[in-house]
């Protein structure tokens, strides 16, 4: 159902040949997407490098912002590298305008967002 | 193509989250018939979405015995959208978002809804209407370039 | 996901034609909460459009002082949309269109939208409410497989 | 502006090397597309056979076949041949529906089409 957030997670690896940890959301980022969203987040490891996948989210809104605020917090208390890609344009100007661009690099696919991390 | 000047369309919605993205919807459609292009409809989408999510939660307090009512106006050169709510309206603007504060954890990573409002269309107001509603009320022109 | 059993969804469009697609925008962004697959969603855009451009022209006679309601009812199986104007009412039903007869010039190419209607959805019936108000009303049913 | 229709007329060569007339429509085919969709069919000859492209339509009711009907009509009076192409899954239903894949091909794609004229 597409209000439904389904998280995969994966493992690719990085230029350097270092593993990247990937969470890939499929259908809405809001409220009721807390468990999937942060349950997926506590799953992938606290020093590695990870790539956030949007290329499957139609729909967020600013609870799902305040969700990957939320990971941006966790990733900065560990000095995690963390990469957007996949937003389409519109939620590219809105991630940038509530400053997640600062963050976290907005990257058009993922070879381009794998590559600075 | 249609002529929708002078023309109001109204929805009532279930004060239950989610429901939002019906008002996305029927928004769409109306700026879409006005002949608003791509960009702009999502602007507006994002911000009619904030606007429901916040009189669903905040004004009606997900009391579903009541309902959010969206009133789309179009004239010639914009299209005016009110959210209305059965509640007593917002104390004060909150200030903007501060990322820094946010990630640092000094500050609730919620509160982007009325920025993003206001960052997204041409104008935003928050009215209180008398004591059994409030609305928000939301301007995009037709005429202003998207950037 | 969203929960959307007994809720209900209200929509107001002013009687002038093209403002349908305001009301399949509507119509497809419940039924997509409601967890309907698009071919299905695709199917009631094109019966509520149907519906409303007949209430529009027909019931409401293009007079747009009139307006036409929009009730959409969510279920635990079924979608329920009713379509109100203010008119008298079908006075029966029209045959089926008989395409062989309509390229030969034996029948009005016009006159398939209620055709059109009880095609695409589970359930249509019109009904003559009242002295001032008609309406159709439709129903997708969500366990029901789309051929 | 995605209300109004557009209709450009074509030239195309068939298989046997014979010209056919393609009618190209953009936007929505309503009551309001009538001056625009039966201006263009009036333009095109009234021997060789026509293609139909709905491939940039996005809505359709009930008075936009209503003139496709029409043009299906001028074209059985002269015994033109007319196939279509570029409908969406749903509308080769709709136009299966109400009988018009009787006299006119729906088709996958424009090279499909022009083949079975
Ligand atoms: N319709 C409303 N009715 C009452 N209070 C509101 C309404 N909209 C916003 N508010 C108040 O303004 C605050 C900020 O809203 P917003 O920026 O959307 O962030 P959030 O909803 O995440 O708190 C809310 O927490 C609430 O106190
Ligand atoms: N809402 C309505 N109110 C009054 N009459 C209606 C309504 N809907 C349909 N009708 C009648 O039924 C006839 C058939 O409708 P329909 O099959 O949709 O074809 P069309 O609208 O092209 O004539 C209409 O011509 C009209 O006389």
């Amino acid at each position: 159902m597409q209000a439904e957030t389904k998280t995969t997670t994966d493992r690719i690896a990085g230029a350097n040949g270092a593993s990247i940890s990937v969470l890939r959301f499929t259908g809405d980022i809001s409220s009721t997407s807390k468990d999937s969203v942060l349950g997926a987040w506590q799953t992938v490891g606290r020093n590695g490098p990870v790539l956030l996948d949007f290329s499957k989210v139609e729909y967020i809104n600013s609870s799902g912002i305040a969700l990957i605020i939320q990971m941006l917090m966790e990733a900065d208390k560990t000095g995690q590298k963390v990469a957007i890609f996949g937003l389409t344009p519109h939620f590219q100007k809105v991630f940038t305008m509530v400053g997640i661009a600062k963050y976290a690099g907005l990257h058009k696919d993922e070879p381009t967002a794998a590559a600075t991390l | 193509m249609t002529k929708t000047t002078g023309t109001s369309v109204e929805v009532r919605l279930p004060s239950r989250l989610g429901f939002e993205k019906v008002a996305m919807g029927t928004a769409a459609s109306v700026a879409a018939l006005m002949g608003f292009p791509p960009e702009r409809i999502e602007d507006l989408k994002t911000a009619v979405a904030e606007a429901c999510i916040n009189a669903i939660e905040h004004g009606n307090q997900l009391n579903e015995k009541l309902s959010v009512g969206v009133i789309l106006s179009a004239s010639d050169h914009e299209l005016e959208v009110k959210v209305v709510d059965n509640g007593a309206g917002i104390a004060k603007q909150p200030p903007a978002p501060d990322i820094d504060r946010k990630v640092h954890g000094e500050e609730d990573p919620r509160g982007m809804g009325m920025f993003l409002i206001q960052a997204l269309v041409d104008e935003a107001e928050w009215v209180h209407d008398s004591s059994t509603n409030s609305y928000v009320r939301l301007v995009i022109r037709l005429d202003k370039e998207n950037e």
